[in-house]
């Protein structure tokens, strides 16, 4: 017997199987970011001085420089959302050539975003801020690396998308668009978390 | 969902766009204003939080369709961010007893 | 009433109570242990009838609507009631007293308490009143375990190791932290217990009401007393051979620690002596002429 | 998805299954064989209290080895490093990997989509996934014992520092907790989206039977609960392997050494997110265990459960009020008076629910024709067990009480009233009661019955004697039991009548194990009884013993009814199931 509400919504709850597992994922989700960001303001206002000052003086400066940077990254990341919303509508609209597009472009705001990252990274750590050096860096590298493991994660999935899991389009587009929301879904809260990140680890010192 | 629909939807993800851009900005902008003022910055976080909530409700409301969704979501959120702010700040009430000295 | 119905406490096998705040605990712990009794029985004899009354053979055919009457409500509300005036009543205002009213540092007896793997550091303020500063650069295990700058305030400083001494009668007010993990600083006949928890010091204060010579004159007749099987983790022999003395060291009160601190936390007990007001300040100058002569001999 | 047109390979039927049958099966095996470790970890703990330092019998050179191979001394006795190992495993291993996967990963896979008519799980798949992330996650944990230093030594709670200059054992802690957490997420989240889009037509929520409802709040509190700790665990990584100091506070000194961290971190900080989960893990444990005792009471009272209505809404409570009392377990912390009112008033608050549902089983009794069967014997034992375990808590939840209570055996003997009498009792019906749904044999009732009997004096034994030591004062977590501290002095002999009770309740589980492995050896039935205990609920009266494979369901039930029709005015037969549509006047 086949699963019911995989594809069509169920009438008295209007909704179809994956949309309900999604929203439970990610309200699971905000509860896993609730608690490191429960982490982050216990210790930032048990903090005399934030950022705390360690072995290697304070993080400030090279904070300071680092904000044009992650602001790019958030200019990209919410790009990203958007492309990726107007990939669902075009299969919504059933043109593949307009999904492939926005989906790849979602894929390389996603590849940016990394890139960006790995040389605010490099950079932090060849100064010696390495997650270690107070606590400050433990929650910026914990937080933002939490935060990229999922941008890695959403990169398979939409990747797997963009290959060869558009076969299903030809069969079942119904169920491939649902599929794309879920993903897309996914991707907002991705993008949700670092409007977040952006302000409480870059800006707000 | 018609087509007609669709670029409706397709016009207010462009304007949403815009308005997290300028929302992006604001932070960015307030919070280097704050820096060179005065060394409190519970006025910049407050408004960066702010800015980061709305930005946050524009996401949450549009592209995840959450203005449009259904009731049992919006449950199952509700209760969520109920128990987020529990543990968000309940941690912060701790108050203890303790000591100056040491 | 309290008093009076509260008394059951005395069958519960509690320890000793050798505090002044002990007793109303105890009766709040008496209170809610009638409680607990009167669900129990009540609850378990309904069960019993219920279970003899309506077994199958009995009662072949059940009834459709069963239990009409609303008795268990009127029950669930007592519960309520009963358990609005414990915490209400009792347990809200006695941990006021005893966990925020915080005694006046110069109206008490102060002590600084400090955990580690695996004994408690006690640390008396000496002659000026005023605790020495630490300084964790100075630690040194076998002759510094804290870390203490002899010198200023601190040159006058006691330490002890495991060897808490209290007279008896006056409040005394531990200022209690730890130097690694998490402890948990109880002496179960003072009624006491808190986690002592590295980075913060957390204010514990009692007031003893029993000597150590009195208590054990209390409990001649008990295990404790006369201690068997592993003889309080000494054996046999070494517990033989101690003097009368040091066996009522072991006797006598003692500090538990209460929560896993790691290999040896099943061994982690300090000594609690109270005595009266000559014998401990006695007790300090004793201590106070050890630490002159370890000053000459260092002296070089 | 789940189309079986073709005949199913030995793996995709047996291993890599997506039924959901098969994965709550695997779970159960899985998960009794960690039941039975836990154990047995247990047994050798007791062996170390009762005789301190002196060899185990019978597998004393097991614990030679294992004591040798993680590097500590041992004359075949279980030293004191050892003990801690065994004991922080101990409470992993029964809480993590024996209860909660038997009660939602298998009671709640197995039950669940037959009792609300479903074919199956929403996410077969992911129902797979989650039993193999579960496994891994096992497997990790129990290869923690042969490393060098042993496994998890800083007990289930894992409180840094302590944890944080642990040996390595703890990181794999936390990389088998990180697993396992995963796979109650998305077992959690395939059970919610089971229960709200796969019930049958008709099958309101205020006909769900009560199993379901306890599941549905079970895997709430497992989806909204579980994360913060799973962010602990990460944080405690970080401290562990990149030397963070997340809950190192600045200027510690360990055996005489400055640890060289940068400090700023907060040791509250891991109890916080710790007990966030570790509090509703609590109803986790207990409320699918309560969901068991409801179907098995109403069944052999044959006649309604008393209060439906008060139960579903005092289990929905007390799933949302749990999320709210996590601090009644750190009243020792150094807790002020605004957060002490406020803990200990949701932790009274907390109890009234309980009580509501304990007095609706009870009232349940009152008109019923009581079938004494082993299921029932269970479930009837469970009432006052569970009771002793609830009184215990009203002084645990009093601050003040708290002061002389906190951390002592009276805590363990108030939780093990709850967990283990209370908990296990339950999975124990569970099992009696639908081992012929699953294999369309019934077990065997003698055997049951001295099952049953036994393990119901012994469990007594084990943990009564724990609230005396308690009251003394003993604290818990002494690897000799007491021995060095003065105030255990008169309790002492009670670890010997406590050991024996545990050994001779391990005897008491032969004759259950016997009893599976005799019924599974014997023929079946050419046509067994689908519905043996005349129940009225879908998974008896719709389907075969066992189901048939793929799908449950010859065609979808309708359900016209509620879920406890027992003794209905006018009907011929004593039971009327949920999806017979008229009451029948034969």
């Amino acid at each position: 017997m086949e699963i019911p509400y995989n594809v069509q919504v169920r009438e008295d709850t209007g909704l179809y199987n994956s949309k309900l597992g999604i929203w439970l994922f990610l309200a699971s989700e905000v509860m896993l970011f609730g608690g490191l960001f429960s982490a982050y303001i216990l210790l930032r206002t048990g903090a005399p001085v934030w950022p705390p000052i360690g072995e290697h003086g304070s993080i400030m400066h090279i904070l300071k420089e680092t904000i044009p940077h992650a602001t790019f990254n958030t200019v990209v990341l919410i790009a990203s959302s958007v492309t990726m919303v107007m990939a669902w509508v075009s299969l919504k609209m059933k043109d593949l050539r307009k999904f492939r597009i926005y989906l790849g472009t979602t894929l390389l705001c996603a590849l940016v975003f990394l890139i960006v990252k790995y040389f605010e990274y490099s950079h932090k750590i060849h100064e010696g801020f390495v997650p270690s050096h107070d606590t400050y860096m433990a929650l910026y590298f914990t937080l933002t690396g939490l935060h990229v493991l999922h941008i890695i994660g959403g990169m398979i999935v939409l990747g797997y998308f963009f290959g060869p899991g558009i076969k299903m389009w030809d069969n079942e587009p119904e169920r491939f668009t649902n599929r794309i929301e879920i993903v897309g879904l996914y991707w907002h809260f991705v993008d949700l978390v670092w409007i977040f990140l952006f302000p409480i680890l870059y800006l707000l010192n | 969902m018609s087509v007609k629909d669709m670029t409706h939807h397709i016009a207010n993800y462009r304007k949403i766009f815009v308005f997290l851009l300028i929302g992006t900005a604001l932070t960015v902008a307030a919070s280097y204003m704050e820096f060179n003022v005065q060394n409190s910055i519970a006025g910049a976080v407050f408004v960066g939080l702010t800015i980061a909530a709305i930005k946050g409700y524009l996401v949450a409301a549009n592209f995840m369709h959450l203005n449009s969704e259904k009731k049992i979501i919006h449950w199952i959120l509700l209760l969520t961010v109920f128990f987020l702010s529990l543990l968000l700040f309940i941690p912060l009430l701790w108050d203890l007893n303790l000591m100056s000295h040491y | 009433m309290i008093e009076y119905l509260g008394k059951i406490s005395d069958h519960l096998g509690l320890p000793v109570n050798a505090a002044s705040h002990g007793l109303i605990m105890d009766l709040v712990l008496g209170w809610v242990h009638w409680v607990m009794f009167i669900l129990f029985a009540g609850w378990g004899l309904y069960f019993i009838i219920a279970l003899i009354k309506f077994n199958s053979k009995s009662n072949p055919k059940a009834d459709y609507n069963g239990v009409q009457s609303h008795y268990s409500k009127f029950a669930e509300y007592g519960v309520i009631i009963v358990e609005a005036f414990l915490l209400v009543g009792l347990s809200i205002p006695l941990w006021s007293q005893l966990r925020t009213t915080v005694p006046d540092a110069d109206a008490a007896i102060q002590v600084r308490v400090i955990a580690q793997q695996f004994a408690w550091n006690i640390h008396y303020p000496g002659a000026d009143g005023e605790f020495g500063d630490t300084d964790i650069k100075l630690v040194d295990e076998e002759s510094n375990p804290i870390g203490l700058v002899r010198g200023g305030a601190g040159a006058d400083d006691i330490v002890t190791l495991n060897q808490l001494h209290l007279p008896v009668n006056q409040q005394v007010l531990i200022h209690l932290t730890s130097k690694d993990v998490i402890h948990s600083f109880g002496i179960p006949e003072m009624r006491v217990k808190q986690d002592a928890l590295p980075g913060m010091t957390i204010p514990v204060y009692f007031t003893p009401t029993m000597t150590s010579a009195e208590f054990i004159n209390k409990i001649k007749d008990t295990n404790r007393y006369s201690p068997s099987g592993n003889y309080m983790g000494l054996g046999q022999e070494t517990w033989e051979i101690l003097s009368e003395e040091k066996k009522n060291e072991f006797r006598g009160f003692q500090i538990a620690c209460a929560q896993l601190c790691g290999n040896s936390h099943y061994k982690m007990r300090g000594f609690l002596t109270v005595e009266t007001e000559e014998e401990f300040n006695a007790w300090l100058e004793e201590e106070a002429e050890y630490l002159e002569e370890e000053d000459e001999d260092d002296d070089w | 998805m789940s189309d079986s047109h073709h005949e199913e390979s030995y793996w995709r039927k047996y291993i890599f299954s997506t039924d959901h049958k098969t994965i709550g099966i695997q779970y159960g095996i899985t998960a009794l064989l960690f039941l039975f470790f836990g154990f047995s970890l247990m047994m050798v703990m007791r062996w170390q209290l009762a005789f301190p330092d002196q060899a185990v019998p019978v597998i004393g050179g097991l614990i030679q080895w294992l004591a040798e191979l993680n590097g500590f001394a041992s004359i075949g006795n279980l030293p004191s490093d050892l003990y801690n190992v065994f004991g922080a495993m101990h409470g992993t291993i029964m809480i993590f990997l024996g209860v909660v996967p038997l009660v939602v990963g298998a009671f709640g896979n197995y039950i669940v989509p037959l009792q609300i008519g479903a074919p199956d799980m929403a996410f077969p798949k992911l129902n797979m996934t989650s039993y193999w992330v579960y496994f891994i996650g096992g497997v990790i944990m129990l290869v923690s014992f042969f490393l060098p230093g042993g496994a998890a030594n800083s007990g289930w709670t894992s409180y840094p520092p302590l944890s944080v200059i642990a040996t390595t054992g703890q990181t794999f802690w936390l990389l088998g907790m990180v697993f396992l957490i995963t796979s109650s997420l998305l077992g959690s989240i395939n059970i919610i989206v089971t229960i709200i889009q796969l019930r049958a037509p008709g099958l309101t929520w205020m006909r769900l039977p009560f199993f379901v409802w306890a599941q549905f709040v079970t895997s709430f509190l497992l989806v909204l609960a579980f994360p913060p700790l799973e962010a602990a665990g990460f944080l405690q990584l970080m401290d562990r392997v990149f030397d963070t100091s997340f809950f190192l506070p600045s200027g510690l000194v360990v055996g005489g050494e400055a640890l060289d961290v940068s400090g700023g971190g907060s040791p509250l900080l891991w109890q916080h997110l710790f007990w966030f989960l570790a509090h509703p893990e609590v109803y986790v444990l207990i409320l699918p265990g309560m969901g068991v005792i409801a179907e098995i009471i109403a069944n052999n009272t044959r006649k309604p459960i008393w209060g439906y209505k008060s139960l579903v809404y005092s289990v929905v409570f007390l799933g949302f009020m749990s999320f709210i009392v996590w601090a009644h377990h750190m009243f020792m912390t150094g807790m002020g008076q605004g957060m002490s009112i406020f803990f200990q008033t949701t932790t009274m608050i907390i109890s009234v629910p309980s009580v509501i549902i304990l007095s609706c089983f009870m009232l349940s009794l009152w008109g019923g024709s009581i079938r004494f069967n082993t299921p029932m014997l269970f479930a009837l034992g469970w009432i006052p067990m569970f009771g002793i375990g609830g009184l215990t808590g009203l002084p645990l939840g009093l601050s003040t009480l708290d002061i002389h209570l906190h951390d002592t055996y009276y805590v363990i003997g108030h939780f093990h009233y709850v967990v283990a009498p209370g908990t296990i009792f339950a999975i124990f019906a569970g099992i009696y009661y639908w081992f012929p749904k699953m294999t369309g044999k019934m077990l065997d009732e003698t055997l049951g019955k001295i099952h049953f009997f036994f393990s119901f004096i012994f469990m007594n034994g084990i943990f009564w004697p724990m609230l005396i030591q308690g009251m003394a004062g003993v604290s818990r977590r002494l690897a000799d039991g007491g021995e060095s501290y003065a105030h255990a002095q008169g309790t002492l002999h009670l670890n010997e009548f406590m050991s024996y009770s545990a050994w001779l309740l391990a005897i008491a589980q032969i004759p259950f194990i016997i009893n599976l492995i005799r019924t599974l050896l014997r023929k079946k039935a050419a046509e067994p009884d689908p519905n043996p205990w005349r129940a009225t609920t879908i998974e008896w009266t719709d389907t075969t013993s066992p189901p048939m494979g793929h799908g449950n369901f010859e065609k979808v039930p309708t359900v016209y009814r509620g879920p406890y029709e027992y003794s209905v005015p006018g009907d011929s037969t004593d039971f009327t199931p949920q999806t017979s549509k008229l009451i029948k006047d034969r």
